[in-house]
């Protein structure tokens, strides 16, 4: 095989190119959010740099700060066959627009008996890490994913971030799609034009045999940042990049804790009623008495993101913490 | 304020007919409501026919509507077939929405019936995507969203007409002003003189009208559309009117003024348009009655059509959450 | 001891009670929401009645429907000092106010470094039953107990409605109260003047042996109605009705498991990213290895609330699907 | 129009105190960011000092204040002290909220810096239920909300000034408007001709002010802290003015005509009140001066205290979050 050195990207480029590589191929898609189109700066990121330029500012559109507006304009037009993209800047935001997306988006189908549908994409930012405290930086995936009717998405790499995006764009239903900030400028592998990132399905991230670690988003990293304590220890662990959180891959899980006998989940989203309870009940549940140890969750404390850099450093799961874990419950206390 | 447009002969005598078929099917589901052959929660709108009646001969299939838990009228007016109306009341399978909807999420895209919200104001922000889609495609449809007028304190609403006004988008806010919110009156609640005068926040035409004279609705929302089509945006109307039965049917009128409710239904506009239309010679009365005999051998056959269909099978109750899965 | 019959009342009208005493012992007790004053019915269910005759329409004070402004005011008024309740008529509707709720009411504390704090009670109704169907009987009691800086009851009896209240108005942090409506006119026994329930404090419903069933809200009515059936398959259930789920009674439920070493939970929500989650994960965590039976969940399937009848029966747990789990994980199937 | 109320002489100078405060802060906190001495997300809010500064002389400590993210000028003019501004900033133990805010969160309860919010729209509805504690204990005190242009947009504006309305209640809704939200102007957001004019729709009054002109700034706020204090409800005030340095502090302003940018900075208000001052013969150049050099000295002192103070133990992440565990 040819060892050429692949194409980089970052999740942020990937993005921008799987929003032009979709409205290229399909004028139905549009997107709309605050200053996403080009004279406002493209997205206060860039995200969706170039996209109003190319196709219009009418298929990529800059909106008032009105939430509740901006995801109810998704709506309307996928009931009428587009299929847009709408962007909340950061997850604290969705509580503003949580009536359209939880008593509309995710039910108009079912309501209507399947007469209509809602194929929109919801993206937001969120994540600890750069001083923006209380009201910014909250991870929620697990209100959406307690949500019938929604999906929910979190990629950790460029590819899926291309990936899941084409996917969710593709996908009949309303998909909430959770950005990590910090990890939007790491280069990393670059996605292939087109490609597909099947939502539902997991990735291993990284073989091992004692122990299945379930994570998603920028925790992936942090996860596989543990590795390497982890093998000091002795410890070898298998990393699953769950990429969707409604659905997520029970499949993938559970094959690998078949084979490890171990399970701990990290995220960065507070502990209780976290997305890792669902997933330790759930194995432990279909594991019943088969499991070496008890399944661990790994998680932010529970309490607001604090201000203070040592503060905000603390309260985030970082790599040690990862691995000390693991390591203790594959070697015992 | 002389009107702009006039309905001619056979619209008014359209707009009676839609009247007639909203008035008794209010009068029919009350009444199957109140023997117990049919539970649900019941919004009437009687008292408030002539504001869809009116308005929405104007309208063609393909233009959307957006409507609220109070809104059986405006379907029944935008061409929402009764069958489908009464099954899906009546929670039976052949209801537009198999009976997962209910009364307070009728559905039926063929007519353009697009969202029915139990969420107060959440029709509007809906409608205005719906409006983007025609602004987008170019096909002329205008996007509808009625509400109440308490709904006119509700962020939803704001944030909707603004949009729709920088956006300029073909969406017809139609507040029918009833008065009362649930049980609190109008100015208890909402601070402006009238909702129409919202409209200047948003630098938009609002209008307030008698919602009981088809006349002036149908004007004022016929100037709507045709601003709408034309692509010169949206517009705030205001219809004022009386919603004769309370908020949910069976609730008691006590935070009502008993005069109030009084001088409203004795201002009914249905007999007062009845006989205008006779009067006038635009139709005679047995015209008019046989249009009335029709709606009530239509109803009869909707109610019995749907009291004897069956309910969805039990799985039904998982199906429609996703569109990819079985 | 002496046989007299006890004293009956309604979770309704314990409710009102635990309104009046309040207001009359604390006149910072105030009470806000659309139709809550007596010229508008004293409520839509008439919990409220006679408030505000009694104490002033100042004090009970009916609002336009505007759940941002509701909860805006109740937050603004408890931190100038009084101790508002905010009516949210119901529990689909919280939506609309989720960033008053969630990025303030809730984090105001800690943003403050404890400078300020929102001592208000958000109360609001919910539950499937009566043909109200997708926008209005949905349980998010996971969404708020997800939230640091919230507390979330669920009463179950009268007793606990009116001790339950009148701790979430003595309580210093925002607390949601959860209504469930099928079960709020059923007569039981009436609660003491002055009681109080514990918050965090969860009550044996029921003593058993065999497995632990953990429950709150309606569903504790279900799960008591269940227990004649399990009784003559032989098997003896403990019912927990949890009350608080944030915080939740981790010492009861485990002096129960331990006795018992089976568990299962019982609630209205979906199951999916539901309450049942974290209690299983808990549970299983600290009972690994022990437990005689893997934790099951019963809960609402994962779609929006059906509204013809029998699809909207089928959709809510009821006492034979109780039994039958609880009698399966402790026979076998 | 003639302004109703004109500041004397030492409110003249107050003001001037105010403006060179904020002036001065914002001046310094650019410094320190850009020297890498303090990393934070900073709004700047410099060009808009005018506006707190001319108004809130006008308050008393007792006085309430929910602001924003771009807010720091807001709470310097209500009285924040220094050292616990810088300190918080900084993510200090001794700053206001231990560090736990930050700037974003600053609160300060003992000169009525209630509440700071880093959503948009969101300090009105709060700002509402100061008001009605003050209302219920007939305490005289008023509640103001600041806010930007672009959160005249969202939901909670309206529903805060509709119940303001309702309520009568004191709060005064003071509505900074820099022309941009973010990166967006005005026109393209704003359905609006002026956010003044929506004050129509909630049948309260509503003014627009040249927010760079403290005497024009200084009677509209006291029109609307007397109107409050007598009980005669909220007030709307739009006070137009200019962000010097973009939306945060570092964006850069592509998004910005230049030109507007160049005339807006040759306009500043700073330079153009002193002189005022001065020529008036309300102030001597040496006493201008003189409250110059101490904000500088203050401002040494404060940025000195902050960044030598420690930060909090760990364990704080964990406190506050709820009052009763420990
Ligand atoms: C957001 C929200 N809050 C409260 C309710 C409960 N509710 C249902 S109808 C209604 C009154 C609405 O009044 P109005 O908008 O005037 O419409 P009308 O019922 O008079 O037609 C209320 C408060 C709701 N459905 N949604
Ligand atoms: C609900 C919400 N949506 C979006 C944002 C992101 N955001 C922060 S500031 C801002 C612009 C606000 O503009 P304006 O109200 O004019 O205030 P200014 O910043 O100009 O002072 C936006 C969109 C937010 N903080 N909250
Ligand atoms: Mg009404
Ligand atoms: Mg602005």
């Amino acid at each position: 095989m040819s060892e050429q050195k692949p194409a980089q990207a970052t999740i942020l480029q990937s993005l921008n190119q799987a929003f032009a590589d979709a409205m290229e191929e399909d004028e139905k898609v549009v997107m709309l959010g605050e200053d996403v189109a080009d004279p406002e700066g493209g997205g206060v990121t860039g995200a969706t740099k170039g996209l109003s330029t190319r196709f219009g500012e009418h298929r990529c559109r800059s909106t008032p700060i009105t939430e509740q507006a901006i995801v109810g304009a998704a709506i309307g037009a996928s009931l009428a066959g587009y299929k847009p993209i709408a962007e909340i800047m950061l997850m604290n935001f969705t509580t503003v627009a949580m009536d359209m997306i939880f008593n509309h988006a995710a039910k108009l189908r079912y309501m209507s008996g399947g007469q209509t549908n809602v194929p929109i994409v919801i993206r937001t930012m969120t994540g600890a890490g750069f001083g923006t405290a209380g009201q910014h930086s909250d991870f929620l995936e697990a209100w959406f994913a307690h949500a019938a009717g929604l999906k929910v998405v979190a990629p950790s790499t460029a590819e899926d971030a291309y990936g899941l995006m084409r996917a969710a764009i593709d996908d009949p239903d309303p998909v909430i799609f959770v950005e990590n900030m910090p990890i939007y400028w790491t280069p990393m592998p670059a996605p292939k034009k087109g490609h597909r990132t099947p939502i539902g399905k997991a990735r291993i991230a990284a073989p091992g045999d004692d122990i299945t670690i379930v994570t998603y988003s920028g925790m992936t990293h942090r996860t596989l940042g543990a590795l390497e304590a982890m093998k000091a220890a002795g410890v070898s662990a298998e990393v699953i990049d769950l990429r969707s959180i409604q659905p997520w891959d029970q499949e993938a899980v559970f094959n690998s804790v078949e084979k490890t006998g171990r399970c701990m989940t990290v995220h960065e989203a507070v502990k209780p009623f976290g997305v890792g309870a669902e997933i330790a009940a759930t194995v432990a549940e279909r594991f019943h008495g088969k499991l070496k140890a008890p399944i661990e969750r790994v998680a932010s404390p529970f309490a607001p993101v604090p201000f203070a850099k040592p503060l905000e450093t603390a309260f985030v799961p970082d790599s040690q913490r990862i691995a000390e874990t693991a390591i203790r419950l594959v070697k015992g206390k | 304020m002389k009107n702009t447009f006039t309905p001619d002969g056979p619209t008014q005598i359209e707009i009676f007919r839609r009247m007639a078929l909203l008035k008794g099917n209010d009068e029919r589901s009350r009444k199957v409501v109140t023997a117990g052959r049919l539970v649900m929660p019941y919004y009437s709108y009687r008292g408030q026919e002539v504001i869809p009646a009116a308005s929405f001969v104007s309208l063609t299939d393909q233009d959307y509507l957006c409507t609220i838990y109070r809104g059986i009228h405006d379907m029944l007016a935008k061409g929402l077939p009764l069958k489908d109306l009464w099954a899906e009341i009546a929670g039976r399978e052949p209801g537009t929405c198999k009976g997962k909807g209910g009364p307070m999420h009728l559905t039926y895209p063929k007519r353009g019936v697009m969202v029915t919200t139990g969420v107060v104001g959440s029709s509007m922000p809906i409608a205005n995507g719906l409006a983007w889609a025609s602004q987008l495609s170019k096909d002329g449809r205008v996007a509808v969203a009625t509400f109440g007028d308490g709904a006119s304190n509700i962020g939803a609403f704001h944030e909707s007409l603004n949009l729709a006004s920088v956006w300029k988008l073909p969406t017809i806010f139609l507040c029918q002003n009833n008065g009362y919110g649930e049980h609190t009156k109008y100015e208890k609640a909402t601070s402006a003189k009238q909702v129409a005068d919202r409209a200047i926040g948003y630098n938009m035409p609002g209008v307030r009208v008698n919602g009981n004279d088809p006349f002036e609705m149908y004007s004022a929302f016929r100037e709507a559309v045709e601003r709408a089509r034309a692509g010169e945006g949206p517009t705030l109307i205001e219809a004022m009117t009386f919603r004769f039965n309370g908020h949910v049917f069976g609730d008691n009128d006590a935070y009502m003024d008993p005069a109030e409710k009084k001088a409203a239904m004795e201002a009914d506009p249905y007999p007062a348009f009845r006989k205008k239309l006779v009067e006038s010679g635009v139709a005679t009365e047995a015209q008019l009655a046989e249009i009335e005999a029709k709606v009530e051998a239509d109803l009869d056959e909707a109610v019995n059509f749907a009291l004897e269909a069956p309910f969805a099978d039990l799985k039904e109750v998982m199906t429609d959450v996703y569109g990819d899965v079985a």
